[in-house]
C-alpha cells in the first residue's frame, strides 16, 4: 500500500518536473544574466529615428558619429551636427509639401512648419522661429540615454574596430531598420572573445588579422 | 577473522553486553531530557558560534584589512585555521576507512563520533578559505561552469583549484559515508520510538531499512568500497593542502617533504582531538563500557607513531635545507628557529615532539588526565605547527626590503574561537540526536575477546 | 613627528621660508610609531640567524668599482655569480613571436628621488591609503625604491632599487591563480585582471618580489573632489581585489591603436611608461626586447646588465644595470658577501 | 526485500525467528544444506558468514564503482585538457598548454566522487531504499536484537512439521507461517 503510494507521489513529482522544465525552458530565451542588457530599448528624449536617417536618408553612420574612426568613443554628435540639416528642415518632406500647396492655393507665403520631435531640439538649443538664439534662452544639452552600456572595468576602442574594417552592424545590428534603437547583441564577454577569435580564423573583410586575446586589451 | 589480538587483549566492549542492551544503552541517552550539563555546553558553544558569527558578518562586510595581514604575509590565522581543521578532520575517516580497511575491529565505538567530528572539522576548514577571500560572494567562480565569459574557465594547473575539488570531494565523501553508516541505526531508532517527530525524521532517514541480510551483504560491500575510495582520498586531501605551499617558490614552503609531513600531521591532530573529545564524551555520556581504556591505550600508541612522524618531518625539513647550501632556504629554517617569530617553533616542537613522548609509558596511558592534558597539547602545537609553516615563511623572504612582522587582530582571534563554537555546537547536537555510537557494527563486535561460542 | 612643519615656514617675497622661530626640543617620554613605507633597510641577514657557509648578503645588487667595470666591461659582483640560464622546460608552447616588452633599471643613474613612485601612482590611480595603512605595512604603490644601506669599512653603501612587477615569463603568481585573473599577454606581460579576481592573495604570497598589492579595504571615495583627477584610462579597483605595475598597459594598448590607425609598426621609444616618462636620470628604459635595436635591447645586451633572483627561474621581463662606484682602492678592497 | 521472490500472492513463507547470531547462523547453514528455498534472513547487524550460508552471489557494485569512476576520470582528464590546451589556450605562468601532472589531482579527487556517489545511488536504488519510504518488517526487533530466517514454501513437499522441528533444534523461540509478502 505504502508503495503505492510512493509510486503515487514520485509519478505526480516527476510530471511537475517535467512541467516546471517545460516552462523553465519557454522563459529561458528571455532570461538574461545579471548585467545582459540584451534588448535593452530605452526611450530617448527626442524620438529620433534611425530608421529614417540611416535606412530610408542612407546618411553614413560617421557622419554623427564620427569619433568612432578617430577615437576610443564613437560619440553622441553635439546638437550642431543635428543643425547642420535641421536648419532648413523642420518637418517632414510630407507636411512641409502640404504646406506649400496650401500656401499656393491660398496665394500666402508658407507657413513656418516645426515637428513636435524638432521642437525639443531647438528648445534645447534655446532658438528662436527664425534660427536665432532667445536672448534669454539657456541652452541645454539634449539627455540621450546610452543602450550600449559596458562595465567600467572594460576599455573598448571604436577606432581599433572600425580601422580594421568591422562593420558597425556587427554588434550594434541592423541600426537602420529600428526606429527605436535597441541593443541586439549580448555584449559579453564571450561575445567579445568569440569574435575575435573568429576573425583570426577566418579574416575580416577579406583580410587576415591579429585579434588580440589577451585579458590586457580590454581590461586595464 | 582477525580475532587473535583481540583474544588476547581482552573483549572490545566491557558489561558483556547483548544486542538489545546495545540498543538501550545507545538510544535511552537520546532519549531522555538533555542533562544539565549538556545545556551548559551548548550555551559556551553557542555563544563562541554567536561570536564568529559576528566577526565574520563585519569583516565580510568591512573588509580582509579588519585582519592583522599586511602585503608581505597574505595568509596568516585564516589559511593556519583551513589546515588545522582540515587536519582534525583526516582522523576521523582514518578511523572510519582506514581501520577498516585494516580490520581494526576495536573502531566501531568510536567511528561514529570521528565521522561526525570529521564532517564538522570540514565544515570548519571550508569557511576559512571562503572567508579569507577579497570577494567571498564571488566564491562560485572556483567552480568551472559555463559562463557569459565565454571560453574562459579556471585555471586547473592551480593548486587552490586542486583544493576547492579536493575538500568539496571530501565533504560529499564523509557525509555519505556517515550517512550510509546511519541507515541501519536509524531503522533501530525508529523502530524503537514510538511516535514524535524524531520517529518522523528516522522514518524519512532509515530509507525503508528492514534488516534484509541481502540488503546488509550489498550494504558491506558498498561499505567497503567507499572505505577503499576514502583511504586514497583523505591522503589526497592533505597532500593537495600541502601542495599549497609545496608548489610555490617561497623559501620555507617550497619543500618536496611537505605532503607525508602533512598527512602525518594531520593524522596527529585528529588523533589528538578524536581523544580529547572521546574522553569528554567517555566521561559525560557514560560510555564507559564502550569507550574503554584500551581504545584510549590504542589511540595513544597511534599518538607515538604520528608523533614520531611529524618529528622525523621536522628533522628532515632542517636537515634538507641546511644540505641544500641555499643561502635563502637555509636562512627560512633558521629563523623559524631564532627569529622573531621563534616562540612559535618552540611551542610547536615542545608540544608536537616532546608531550607525545611520555605515552610510552603505560601508566600514562591509563591515566585519562595526563592523556587529556597530553591530547589538548598537542591540538595546540599542531595549531602552531601550521601557523609556523605559513607566517614564519612568509614573513621574511627573499628581499629583505619586504621582511614584516605579523601579529593577529582581535577579529581573527573571535573568528578562530568562532569556528570552535561552530563545531563544538555542531558536535553537541550529534550527541543529541543521533547514535553516538554506530549501534550495528558495535552489535557485531560483541562477541570479539570472549569465550569462542563455535 | 607626524605633525604639521607648516607653521614653521612663512610667505615672504614670493618664497617660502623657514620662519627662523626660536624652537626647542623637550623629550615627552612618550613613544610614535613612524608611518614608513621602508623600515627594513639591511641588505644582510642578521648575523645571529646565519649558520657557517651561508653568505650575509642577500646578492641583489649587482655592483663594481668603476677601475674594475672599465678593465672588465662586466660587473665583478653580483652575488650569485654569473648568468643562470637554467634552461626551458617547454620551449615550443610560448614564443613571443611580435613584441617582448621589458625594462631596464640603471642602479647608478637611479638616486632614489621617487618621482617615478609619484608618477606611477597618479598614472594608475593608485590609492593613497593613509598613516595606519602604511604602519600595518599595507602601502599600495606599484612601484617603490628599496633602499639598502651596507657598512663598507666603516662608510656607508647606499643602492636604491626601483622594485615593481617583474612582468617573469615563468610568473609563479599566475600558476597559483584559480580563476585565471592574472595570466600572460602574448607579448610578455603580466597581467591583472582586477574584475575577475577573487582576492585569495596567493599571488602575493608567491611573488618573490613581493610586488603585488591588495585592497584591505575599499580605498575609492565615492564622490569626492579628488576623483576628479583619476586617470579614465584605468579601471579603479574595488575592495578585495589584487593589483600591481602593468607596465602601463593603458598607454601600450593605446600606442598600438594609433599606430594600426596610421598603418604604421610602433617605434622604440613610442611606448613610455609613467615611471620612464618621470624619470629625471633616465635611470628606467622600457621597450621591446624582441627589436635589437631598440634601447633596452642594447642595455640587456651590455655587461651591467643583470636580473633579480634569476636562480629562482622565474624569467623576469625587468633588469637592473649593476652599480658602479667610483673608488679609487676598490681593488684592494675584499667585498663583503 | 526480495520482492521478486515473493510476488506470487498466494506463496506461503515460514518465518523463524531467532534470539543469538550463532543460532541464525546455524539454521540457515542447515536450511540450505537440506535445499530449502532461503527467502531472506533479517538481522540487526551484519552476521559474520551469513552470506556464505545463505550462498548469496558477490555483489556487483564494485563493477559499478570501477566503471563510473573510470568515467569520471576520463571526463574530467578530458575536460581540464579542452579548457585548458584546446577551446581558449592562455599562458598561465609559462606552463605548457597540455599541463598533463597539473591536472592529476582533480582528476582523482572526481573520480573518486563519480565512483563514491555511483556506488551509493546504485545501492540505494537497487535495494529500493528511497527517503520516506516505509519499512516492512519481518518481526518486531529485527533492527534490535532479533534474528529472522524466512524460507519460502517452494511446492507440495515442503514439510511444514519437519522444517519446524529442524528449527527447534537451534533455540528458535517463535515460528509462524505467513501468506504471501503483504503480511511480511
Amino acid at each position: 500500500m505504502a508503495d503505492k503510494g510512493i509510486r503515487n507521489v514520485t509519478a505526480v513529482l516527476l510530471i511537475g518536473a517535467v512541467f516546471s522544465v517545460a516552462t523553465l525552458a519557454a522563459r529561458l530565451g528571455a532570461f538574461h544574466l545579471p548585467g545582459n542588457n540584451q534588448g535593452y530599448s530605452p526611450e530617448q528624449p527626442i524620438a529620433f529615428s534611425h530608421r529614417l536617417h540611416a535606412g530610408e536618408l542612407l546618411i553614413d553612420c560617421r557622419y554623427c558619429h564620427y569619433g568612432a574612426e578617430t577615437s576610443r568613443h564613437a560619440g553622441i554628435p553635439a546638437s550642431s551636427v543635428c543643425m547642420n540639416c535641421h536648419t532648413f528642415v523642420t518637418d517632414t518632406l510630407g507636411s512641409l509639401r502640404a504646406e506649400d500647396e496650401r500656401a499656393k492655393e491660398e496665394e500666402r507665403k508658407p507657413n513656418r512648419m516645426v515637428s513636435s520631435e524638432l521642437q525639443k531640439l531647438y528648445g534645447a538649443l534655446a532658438l528662436d522661429d527664425e534660427m536665432k538664439p532667445t536672448p534669454d534662452g539657456v541652452p541645454a544639452p539634449i539627455e540621450w540615454i546610452q543602450v550600449h552600456n559596458l562595465p567600467d572595468f572594460v576599455y573598448f576602442n571604436h577606432s581599433a574596430h572600425v580601422t580594421a574594417n568591422v562593420a558597425c552592424e556587427r554588434c550594434h545590428g541592423a541600426v537602420e531598420t529600428m526606429e527605436r534603437v535597441s541593443q541586439v547583441e549580448d555584449l559579453s564577454m564571450g561575445w567579445c572573445v568569440n569574435c575575435h577569435r573568429d576573425v583570426n580564423r577566418v579574416g575580416l573583410a577579406g583580410r587576415s588579422v591579429n585579434a588580440s586575446l589577451d585579458c590586457g586589451a580590454c581590461h586595464y | 577473522m582477525a580475532s587473535a589480538p583481540a583474544a588476547i587483549s581482552g573483549p572490545l566492549i566491557l558489561g558483556d553486553k547483548s544486542p538489545g542492551q546495545v540498543t538501550d544503552d545507545v538510544c535511552s541517552a537520546l532519549e531522555r531530557g538533555p542533562a544539565r550539563s549538556w545545556w551548559i555546553a551548548i550555551a559556551i558553544s553557542s555563544s563562541m558560534l554567536l561570536l564568529g558569527l559576528i566577526t565574520v558578518a563585519y569583516q565580510v562586510l568591512t573588509g580582509i584589512g579588519t585582519w592583522g595581514l599586511n602585503n608581505t604575509v597574505g595568509w596568516a590565522f585564516d589559511i593556519t585555521n583551513f589546515v588545522f581543521w582540515i587536519g582534525i578532520g583526516h582522523a576521523g575517516t582514518l578511523i572510519s576507512a582506514v581501520l577498516f580497511l585494516f580490520r581494526q575491529k576495536w573502531r566501531t565505538s568510536v567511528n561514529r563520533a570521528a565521522e561526525a567530528m570529521t564532517i564538522f572539522a570540514v565544515i570548519c576548514a571550508g569557511i576559512f578559505p571562503l572567508i579569507h577571500m577579497g570577494r567571498p560572494w564571488l566564491a562560485h567562480w572556483m567552480a568551472p561552469y559555463p559562463n557569459t565569459r565565454g571560453p574562459l574557465w579556471i585555471n586547473f594547473r592551480s593548486p587552490l583549484v586542486w583544493d576547492f575539488f579536493a575538500i568539496s570531494t571530501y565533504f560529499t565523501i564523509s557525509l555519505m559515508f556517515w550517512y550510509v553508516g546511519l541507515i541501519p541505526d536509524m531503522a533501530t531508532m525508529r523502530d524503537r520510538l514510538t511516535g514524535g517527530w524524531r520517529k518522523k525524521a528516522a522514518n524519512f532517514l532509515s530509507l525503508g531499512w528492514n534488516g534484509s541480510f541481502r540488503t546488509w551483504f550489498h550494504y558491506e560491500t558498498v561499505y567497503l568500497l567507499l572505505a577503499g575510495l576514502a583511504t586514497p582520498l583523505v591522503v589526497s586531501v592533505h597532500t593537495i593542502v600541502s601542495w599549497d605551499f609545496a608548489t610555490s617558490v617561497i623559501p620555507g614552503w617550497h619543500t618536496t617533504i611537505l605532503p607525508p609531513y602533512f598527512v602525518a600531521g594531520a593524522i596527529f591532530s585528529g588523533m589528538s582531538m578524536v581523544l580529547t573529545l572521546m574522553l569528554i564524551a567517555r566521561k559525560t555520556m557514560g560510555l564507559e563500557d564502550y569507550l574503554t581504556k584500551r581504545h584510549v591505550g590504542a589511540m595513544c600508541k597511534l599518538l607515538i607513531a604520528t608523533g614520531g612522524m611529524v618529528a622525523i618531518a621536522y628533522a628532515t625539513e632542517f636537515v634538507a635545507a641546511m644540505y641544500s647550501n641555499n643561502d635563502y632556504e637555509q636562512f627560512a629554517f633558521i629563523n623559524r628557529a631564532k627569529g622573531p617569530l621563534c616562540w612559535s617553533y618552540w611551542i610547536m616542537v615542545s608540544c608536537n615532539v616532546l608531550t607525545p613522548q611520555i605515552l610510552w609509558f603505560k601508566w600514562a596511558r591509563s591515566n585519562m588526565v595526563v592523556v587529556f592534558v597530553v591530547s589538548i597539547l598537542i591540538n595546540i602545537g599542531m595549531w602552531f605547527e601550521r601557523f609556523v609553516i605559513i607566517v614564519t615563511s612568509l614573513h621574511r623572504d627573499y628581499l629583505p626590503s619586504n621582511w614584516t612582522g605579523y601579529a593577529p587582530t582581535s577579529i581573527e582571534i573571535a573568528t578562530l574561537v568562532g569556528s570552535f563554537g561552530l563545531f563544538l555546537t555542531l558536535f553537541l547536537l550529534f550527541c543529541r540526536f543521533v547514535p553516538v555510537i554506530a549501534i550495528a557494527e558495535v552489535k557485531g563486535v560483541l562477541s570479539h575477546g570472549r569465550k569462542s561460542h563455535e | 613627528m607626524g605633525t604639521n612643519a607648516a607653521p614653521l615656514l612663512t610667505y615672504r617675497d614670493g618664497t617660502l621660508r623657514l620662519s627662523g622661530a626660536a624652537v626647542s626640543v623637550t623629550r615627552t617620554g612618550r613613544t610614535h610609531e613612524l608611518a614608513c613605507t621602508q623600515d627594513y633597510h639591511n641588505i644582510e641577514v642578521p648575523e645571529a640567524l646565519t649558520v657557517p657557509g651561508m653568505n650575509r648578503r642577500r646578492p641583489l645588487i649587482g655592483e663594481t668599482s668603476l677601475a674594475s667595470y672599465k678593465k672588465n666591461g662586466t660587473l665583478d659582483h653580483h652575488g650569485h655569480g654569473g648568468h643562470h640560464d637554467l634552461g626551458e622546460l617547454w620551449p615550443e608552447d610560448h614564443q613571443y613571436n611580435g613584441h617582448h616588452w621589458g625594462m631596464a633599471v640603471d642602479l647608478t643613474a637611479c638616486t632614489g628621488c621617487s618621482a617615478c613612485v609619484v608618477a606611477c601612482q597618479v598614472e594608475n590611480n593608485v590609492p593613497v591609503v593613509g598613516r595606519d595603512e602604511v604602519r600595518r605595512k599595507r602601502i599600495m604603490h606599484w612601484l617603490r625604491i628599496d633602499r639598502y644601506y651596507c657598512d663598507n669599512h666603516g662608510e656607508v653603501d647606499v643602492a636604491h632599487q626601483p622594485m615593481m612587477c617583474h612582468h617573469c615569463d615563468h610568473a609563479p603568481c599566475e600558476t597559483v591563480c584559480p580563476v585565471l585573473a592574472t595570466v600572460h599577454s602574448e607579448e610578455g606581460l603580466n597581467q591583472q585582471t582586477y574584475n575577475r579576481c577573487v582576492g585569495t592573495r596567493y599571488c602575493a604570497n608567491n611573488c618573490p618580489y613581493k610586488v603585488r598589492r591588495f585592497n584591505w579595504f575599499e580605498y575609492a571615495r565615492e564622490d569626492t573632489l579628488a576623483n576628479m583627477m583619476l586617470n579614465p584610462d584605468v579601471t579603479v579597483r574595488s575592495r578585495g581585489v589584487m593589483e600591481k605595475c602593468s607596465f602601463c598597459v593603458q598607454r601600450i594598448e593605446e600606442v598600438r591603436v594609433e599606430a594600426k590607425r596610421e598603418g604604421r609598426p610602433i617605434a622604440d621609444g613610442d611606448v613610455l611608461p609613467a615611471c620612464q616618462q618621470s624619470c629625471p636620470a633616465r635611470a628606467i628604459v622600457f621597450g621591446d626586447m624582441n627589436d635589437p635595436e631598440s634601447a633596452v635591447s642594447k642595455l640587456i645586451a651590455g655587461g651591467r646588465h643583470y636580473r633579480l633572483l634569476e636562480e629562482t627561474n622565474v624569467r623576469p621581463s625587468v633588469g637592473y644595470l649593476g652599480l658602479v662606484r667610483n673608488r679609487q682602492d676598490d681593488e684592494d678592497r675584499t667585498h663583503h658577501g | 526485500m526480495a520482492e521478486s521472490r515473493m510476488s506470487n500472492a498466494n506463496q506461503r513463507f515460514l518465518l523463524g525467528v531467532f534470539e543469538r547470531e550463532e543460532d541464525i547462523l546455524a539454521a540457515t547453514n542447515e536450511a540450505r544444506r537440506r535445499g530449502l528455498d532461503i527467502a531472506d534472513v533479517y538481522t540487526p547487524y551484519a552476521v559474520h558468514g551469513l552470506d556464505a550460508a545463505m550462498g548469496l552471489r558477490p555483489s556487483r557494485l564494485p563493477w559499478v564503482c570501477f566503471a563510473l569512476g573510470l568515467a569520471g576520470a576520463s571526463f574530467k582528464v578530458w575536460f581540464e585538457f579542452w579548457t585548458s590546451a584546446a577551446d581558449w589556450p592562455i599562458n598561465v605562468g609559462g606552463k605548457p598548454w597540455n599541463s598533463l601532472p597539473a591536472f592529476v589531482p582533480v582528476t582523482f579527487e572526481v573520480m573518486v566522487l563519480f565512483a563514491a556517489l555511483s556506488t551509493v545511488a546504485a545501492f540505494l536504488v537497487g535495494r529500493g531504499l528511497l527517503p520516506g519510504r516505509r519499512a516492512k518488517l519481518a518481526y518486531p526487533g529485527v533492527t534490535d536484537n532479533q534474528f529472522a530466517l524466512v524460507i519460502e514454501e517452494t511446492n507440495a513437499t515442503f514439510d511444514f512439521d519437519e522444517v519446524s522441528a529442524m528449527l527447534e533444534t537451534f533455540g528458535v523461540t517463535h515460528i509462524e507461517e505467513r501468506v504471501d509478502q503483504e503480511s511480511l
